[in-house]
């Protein structure tokens, strides 16, 4: 086992962690966080890529999700907001307003 | 192979970073309180932050504490604050805690599987070929200006439309107040 | 002229139509429609016998006369046009001078109806479509007048349309006549196709002519002739008339008897150059004419409804009648149409004025003695009974006589057999015309008391007119209807062999009807211990007689339901309902259901949404393995 | 004003009806309706003018006026007069103002809304007729279907909703399939000669492979076959005319279902000859299918309503067949039939209408004795009746008759070949006469024979305007039954073309 096995390993580790926090917990802003948590997953086995190839593209990519999840942050938490300014509440399964 | 490893200190640090990213990522799931999930987070990007910084790419792992860290996360624990809305036992899990487990299991066997396993093995230890954030901006600015103009679209496109939303909010909440 | 003469009636139609019903608003009263309703005919009348002298001065060439062009469809023209010669003139005559007598006789009858405007208006367009039928040149015309004719049989016999059962034998009436149009139309259609024309001079032209044409004339003769046996009651299209009864009887008089079926017989006449050539044809016609005659004689026998009698009656002379056709003797059929309408309508006038005289009672076992109470009605309907009955010298004697003779001895399809089975008919025809007349006016009152203390005889418009029919009935066998068409319709060849039988056979039509006379007389004349002894003998042939060989139930039975239950249950329920408008809504419950289920998936949980999102993922990877 | 001014005129003045309707205040109904009708009788006389002006001797269009629209598809307004359209056009305008004026105490929900509509249909309608251009006639016979969804979805019975998404979807489903056809034959037009018209006139120039030209003609003909309809696909039809308001009945029978065989006659057969002859045997048994399956329905009917719409099936399985008999006879007759289908059918919902509105029932047990209840009401309506039947004298007779000499004409030496196919449809199709008078004389001893009953007494017999909008028909179904010669030469040669260009082939390579 050597560095980028290691890393890929974590980075998929981290990524599929962030993707059953958003599934298994209720709280709106812990899905956010493990949304988060997703991203930085992605991020290291972009970076390890990158790293391997001796390329900057990776480090590019990395800059843009940055960008992104900023972005998502900014304009998720006003949501949140609103929605728990609507029902008091930040579980999730109160909100299930589009049921087809 | 693994005493190979520990030979190196660098090694050794990156193996307990990332011990200790996953290990708070993981309690992420666990713990009940939002902001000590935040405190979790945080703890897991500043180890990530580490890693960049031990791979040597000095300035991601400066931004990853900058904007992550220093933004993000501290936006986040400021809206927990604010908010404060105390969560009741019991509710922390959805009814998908058992499909999601087995997902992750299942998951996790796959992008091994799919991902890891076929990986080459390196020709060229990482960590080595650091490059600095001159050889970035350079790459950055020349070859992909096209995205770069992009994320600053985005940015505005994110400005207007977060606006957007607090006026929602506004109309919604003096439509509210009159009837 | 001729125009005229078809025109006349329909302007009474319009006139009484329009002006004396509620269509108008009843703006003028009975004696307007009198006028209007009895003088148009009788103008009408008058022109034909002008129109004959016009004929005879003109050493019989037919008259020609177009009125109009109905259309021009490339080479093929329609037109619409009248046509006179000696056959014409003959029924011309009949129609015009007993639909005349019949009107009159009408306005007695139909006094007191409230629907007396509406009735005439009827009947006025009945001789029009009647004389359209006979004045025209072209078999379209004719075919005109030939549903026209059955469209005012079906008026006319649902004219009082309070009673459901009218109206049911009027349908019943123009159904059956459809069905045998629709023969007429196949058989008119073949000789527009031979020919380009419907002329029907033309036609009988051309299988006069030398060459003959490619058309098979049996084919054309029978589908005609499937006209001609639903128009004039022939098996298997005969039952709609008994039931036509329903109108009122002058209806019967003019239209189910003298008139409008004997169109059949018209056709078969007018047409006889197909027939000439068409021997198969001619045979099938004399077969059914004579099985008919015969059929509807026997059933004749047990009717107890007085008209009903008479409808049978009728079939079974027009089923002579279409014996002679088959026979080849044209000129004798139409003899026979003459001196039948005389008797037939003297009879149903005479059953009509009984029916007034009884307030409507129809049933003969309810009648009885009743000549010395309607003196006029009675005599009258004696000498038509015994002039249908064949009693020399009397006119039903000639022309059936006539009849018998051609159906022995014609050299195009006569036989022994055939008149064997017409004289059998003959004679039950002298016996159930003889129990008529007996249970109707001889032997002891039947009636109920209150019945008997109404009766009455019938106005002088009525009795005026059976008395003229009456004396039609006893010396129209004397007009010499065959030989003066003779030079039209020449009399069928004889076979040589067989002229030494004539004298005999006329004794034995004499004696048959005096047998009839006789074995009605022993039956019914002292009462009917006799007829009921031989009644209950024969219980199982007297039902099967009564039930008229129970051919209704049959046609309801292998038709009627069977359309009714194909069209309900198989084209409605099961094609259009099931299966047409089953796979529409099929698809679009389809459509339905799947939008529904995937609905489900749409929960609102995001949750759910991100679970399938790694199930997603998962599920790519996995294809991946094997695709890439 | 020149006559081919006129003729724009006509076509647009419904729309100026439109117009006028906007300006008249909503509330004011009177208004709305005398307007309405005063448009309608302009458009009829304005119609009737040109039918007169009409020379029967001249082939092809008169009247015409072409101008470019889209240029560079070579798309144009073309209209015109010719004998495909002439009656047809005649049977619009005159059906109009009695619709119109039946529509009078009928409708009162959205008066001004409802006459709007009317007027939207009577456009389309008219400009289908009227195009000679295949864009533009695509275009109007789409619009037709907008004010129609909305007269049966706004003015409907209980199940309008049913209807007309049902409606809908079928005349829908079909025209998707017309536009694939329309733009293939264009472009396929444009590849091979080189013209990019949609001029029919162009159009026939066209050569096209016998397979080609199946598939084309299928698309085509599904199209039509479900306006006409053509069982099966006829369903629609029923559901349609019992929820449709009467005004809508009577467009919808009176002149729509004749767009299904215009159709065929103007455009589906004559663009695709070769195609036509070897669907030939299917078309036709369809349509003998039609006429028997039409009427055996009709039979066992309770619903007033019903039995007219599934006579209707039968009646214009006479058109078909005498469109397909390629025998002037049948031709001339099919046209007749189309026309005199429009006043008879028109006549009797008309009819259904007045008794409806009179008694809010349409259940056939519901009546009876109606001839004594009624006796002016039931003087049209036997005449109506005895029309539909096809009793001579009547319009009914004169295009039955000639249909089914045209299709034995033409069917005759086919039997002497060898072919019996068309002899035996003939002769199931003239029993379509008995069954005929099997059904409609059902309905009429139901309705008027009897002792008297109807749900709704006392009842009041016609007015002054209903009888004289049952007399104005009923003049004109014994018009075209005593007198169609007229009519006819109007038609003559446009018969005589269509059976030209159907009956020679124009596959490719074949002479121009």
């Amino acid at each position: 086992m050597d560095r980028t096995q290691l890393l890929i390993g974590v980075a998929v580790a981290l990524f599929s962690l962030g993707l059953v926090g958003v599934i298994v917990r209720r709280n709106v802003l812990v899905m956010l966080m493990c949304m988060e948590l997703m991203l930085n997953g992605v991020n290291l086995s972009l970076v390890t890529f990158a790293q391997q190839t001796g390329t900057t593209v990776g480090a590019v990519l990395v800059f843009l999700v940055f960008v992104v999840a900023t972005v998502e942050i900014a304009l998720a938490i006003p949501i949140v907001l609103l929605l728990v300014r609507d029902k008091r509440t930040l579980d999730l399964g109160a909100y299930n307003d589009l049921k087809g | 192979m693994i005493e190979s490893l520990l030979q190196n200190v660098d090694t050794l640090l990156l193996l307990l970073c990332a011990a200790g990213a996953l290990g708070s990522a993981a309690l992420m799931l666990v713990l009940q309180q939002p902001m000590r999930v935040a405190m979790a987070l945080i703890t897991t990007m500043v180890l990530l932050g580490a890693i960049y910084g031990l791979l040597g790419v000095h300035f991601v792992a400066a931004f990853q504490v900058l904007i992550y860290v220093g933004a993000v996360m501290v936006f986040m624990v400021y809206v927990i604050m604010l908010l404060e809305v105390r969560e009741s036992i019991g509710a922390r899990y959805s009814r998908l805690l058992v499909p999601g487990g087995i997902g992750f299991l299942v998951l996790l066997g796959v992008i091994l599987i799919s991902v890891w396993r076929p990986l080459p093995s390196a020709t060229v230890e990482i960590g080595t070929t650091a490059y600095g954030i001159a050889a970035f901006s350079v790459s950055f600015l020349g070859e992909y200006w096209l995205l770069f103009e992009l994320t600053s679209v985005l940015l505005v496109a994110a400005v207007v439309a977060a606006l957007a939303v607090i006026r929602v909010g506004r109309v919604a909440d003096e439509r509210r107040r009159r009837g | 002229m001729l125009t005229a003469i078809v025109l006349l009636p329909l302007l009474g139609f319009v006139l009484n139509g329009v002006l004396a019903t509620r269509l108008g608003g009843n703006l003028v009263g009975k004696r307007f429609v009198t006028v209007v309703g009895c003088g148009l005919p009788l103008i009408a009348f008058a022109l034909v016998v002008a129109s004959l002298v016009e004929l005879r001065a003109g050493a019989y060439a037919p008259l020609v006369e177009v009125a109009y062009r109905w259309a021009q469809i490339g080479t093929s023209p329609f037109e619409v046009a009248f046509y006179f010669d000696r056959l014409t003139a003959v029924m011309a005559l009949v129609v015009t001078g007993v639909g005349s007598v019949i009107h009159v006789y009408s306005v007695g009858y139909m006094k007191d109806d409230e629907g007396f405007g509406r009735f005439f208006a009827y009947l006025n367009l009945f001789l029009f479509f009647m004389l359209l039928l006979v004045l025209g040149r072209s078999l379209l015309v004719l075919f005109v007048g030939w549903e026209g004719v059955g469209l005012c049989s079906y008026l006319l016999i649902g004219f009082w349309f309070g009673d459901l059962a009218n109206a049911r034998a009027g349908k019943k009436a123009f159904v059956t006549n459809r069905v045998g149009d629709a023969g007429f139309l196949l058989g008119m259609f073949l000789l527009h196709q031979a020919f380009g024309t419907l002329d029907m001079d033309r036609i009988n032209a051309a299988f006069g002519a030398a060459t003959l044409p490619a058309v098979s004339a049996s084919l054309v003769g029978l589908l005609l002739f499937a006209g001609a046996s639903a128009k004039s009651a022939q098996i298997p299209l005969h039952v709609w008339l008994p039931d036509a009864m329903a109108g009122p009887t002058p209806v019967s008089a003019l239209i189910h008897a003298a008139t409008m079926v004997t169109a059949g017989v018209y056709l078969v006449a007018r047409m006889s150059g197909i027939y000439l050539h068409a021997p198969e044809a001619s045979a099938v016609i004399a077969v059914i004419g004579v099985a008919t005659a015969f059929f509807a004689a026997t059933v004749a026998v047990v009717q107890t409804d007085i008209k009903k009698v008479l409808a049978y009656s009728t079939i079974s002379q027009l089923g002579l009648m279409f014996l002679a056709l088959g026979v080849g003797a044209y000129a004798v059929a139409i003899f026979h149409v003459v001196t039948h309408a005389f008797f037939k309508a003297c009879l149903f006038l005479g059953a009509g004025s009984v029916i007034h005289a009884l307030g409507g009672e129809q049933d003969v076992r309810r009648m009885g003695g009743l000549a010395r109470r309607i003196p006029v009605t009675f005599w009258t309907f004696t000498i038509a009974t015994a002039a249908i009955a064949g009693i020399p010298p009397l006119a039903g004697f000639f022309s059936k006589d006539e009849i018998l003779w051609f159906a022995f001895a014609s050299t195009r399809g006569g036989s022994p057999v055939l008149w064997a089975v017409a004289a059998v008919t003959a004679l039950l025809t002298a016996f159930y015309m003889f129990r008529l007349l007996w249970l109707t006016f001889l032997g002891a009152s039947r009636m109920t008391p209150e019945v008997e203390h109404h009766v009455h005889e019938s106005p002088l418009s009525m009795t005026g007119v059976l008395m003229l029919l009456a004396l039609l009935s006893a010396v129209g066998g004397f007009i010499a209807v065959p030989q003066f068409l003779e030079a039209q319709l020449p009399l069928p060849a004889l076979h040589e062999e067989l002229h030494r039988f004539e004298t005999p056979l006329l004794v034995v039509s004499v004696a048959i009807a005096l047998v009839g006379l006789a074995a009605a007389a022993f039956l019914y004349g002292s009462g009917p211990a006799r007829s009921d002894a031989l009644r209950q003998r024969f219980p199982g042939l007297h039902r099967w007689l009564a039930s008229k060989y129970f051919i209704d139930e049959l046609y309801e039975r292998a038709v009627g339901r069977p359309l009714v239950w194909v069209s309900d249950r198989v084209f409605l329920r099961f094609g259009d309902r099931a299966v047409l408008d089953g796979t529409l809504n099929g698809a679009a419950a389809i459509g339905r259901g799947s939008g529904w289920l995937l609905g489900r998936v749409q929960t609102g949980s995001l949750h759910v949404y991100v679970w399938l999102v790694l199930v997603g993922i998962v599920g790519s990877l996995l294809w991946s393995w094997r695709h890439v | 004003m020149s006559d081919a001014g006129v003729l724009n005129l006509v076509l647009f003045l419904p729309l100026l009806g439109v117009a006028l309707l906007v300006a008249v205040p909503a509330g004011n109904g009177a208004l709305v309706r005398a307007l309405s009708l005063a448009v309608m009788v302009v458009q009829l006389a304005l119609t009737a003018w040109l039918y007169v002006r009409f020379d029967s001797r001249v082939a092809g269009l008169q009247f015409e006026t072409r101008l470019p629209w889209i240029a560079a598809w070579g798309v144009s307004y073309q209209i015109g007069l010719d004998g495909y359209n002439v009656l047809l056009v005649m049977l619009t305008a005159f059906l109009g103002p009695l619709v119109v004026a039946s529509a009078f105490t009928a409708i009162t929900k959205d008066v001004k809304l409802f006459y709007a509509m009317v007027f939207a249909v009577q456009f389309a309608m008219m400009g289908t007729f009227l195009a000679q251009d295949l864009f533009l006639f695509y275009v109007f016979w789409e619009a037709m279907m907008i004010p129609m969804f909305f007269l049966i979805g706004i003015w409907g019975g209980e199940r309008r909703i049913y209807a007309t998404i049902k409606f809908v979807l079928y005349t829908a489903f079909g025209s998707i399939l017309m536009l694939a056809a329309v733009i293939y034959l264009v472009w396929s037009l444009q590849k091979t000669t080189g013209i990019a018209s949609f001029a029919f006139a162009d159009l026939v120039k066209s050569r096209l492979p016998l397979d080609v030209q199946s598939l084309l003609l299928a698309a085509f003909a599904l199209s039509f076959a479900i306006k006409v309809p053509i069982v099966p696909l006829h369903t629609w039809l029923p559901d349609a005319h019992v929820e449709a308001p009467t005004a809508g009945s009577v467009i919808l029978a009176g002149v729509m279902l004749k767009m299904g065989t215009y159709g065929f006659m103007k455009l589906g057969f004559p663009l695709f000859p070769d195609a036509t002859h070897l669907y030939t045997p299917i078309l036709m048994t369809l349509a003998v299918v039609s006429i028997v399956y039409g009427a055996c329905l009709a039979l066992v009917q309770d619903d007033i309503k019903k039995i007219i719409a599934y006579s209707s099936i039968s009646h214009l399985g006479y058109v078909m067949l005498g469109l397909l008999s390629l025998e002037l006879i049948g031709i001339q007759g099919a046209v007749i039939q189309m026309v005199s289908h429009g006043l008879v059918a028109g006549g009797l919902f008309l009819m259904v209408g007045m008794i409806y509105e009179r008694c809010h029932t349409r259940e056939l047990r519901a009546y009876g004795g109606l001839a004594k209840l009624l006796p002016v009401y039931s003087v049209f309506f036997m005449v109506l009746t005895l029309a539909s039947v096809g009793l001579p004298t009547t319009s009914g007779f004169t295009g039955e008759f000639l249909v089914l000499l045209g299709a034995f004409r033409a069917a005759w030496p086919l039997h002497l070949a060898g072919d019996n196919l068309p002899l035996a449809l003939t002769a199931v199709a003239v029993t379509g006469v008995v069954l005929g008078a099997l059904y409609m004389l059902r309905f009429a001893l139901g309705f008027l024979y009897g002792a008297p009953a109807a749900p709704h007494q006392p009842l009041v017999d016609l007015g002054a305007r209903e009888k004289a909008i049952l007399g104005v028909i009923v003049a004109a179904v014994f018009a075209l039954g005593l007198f169609p010669d007229g009519p006819m030469q109007k038609t003559e040669l446009a018969a005589a073309s269509y059976r030209q260009l159907v009956s020679t082939s124009r596959l490719p390579g074949s002479p121009p």
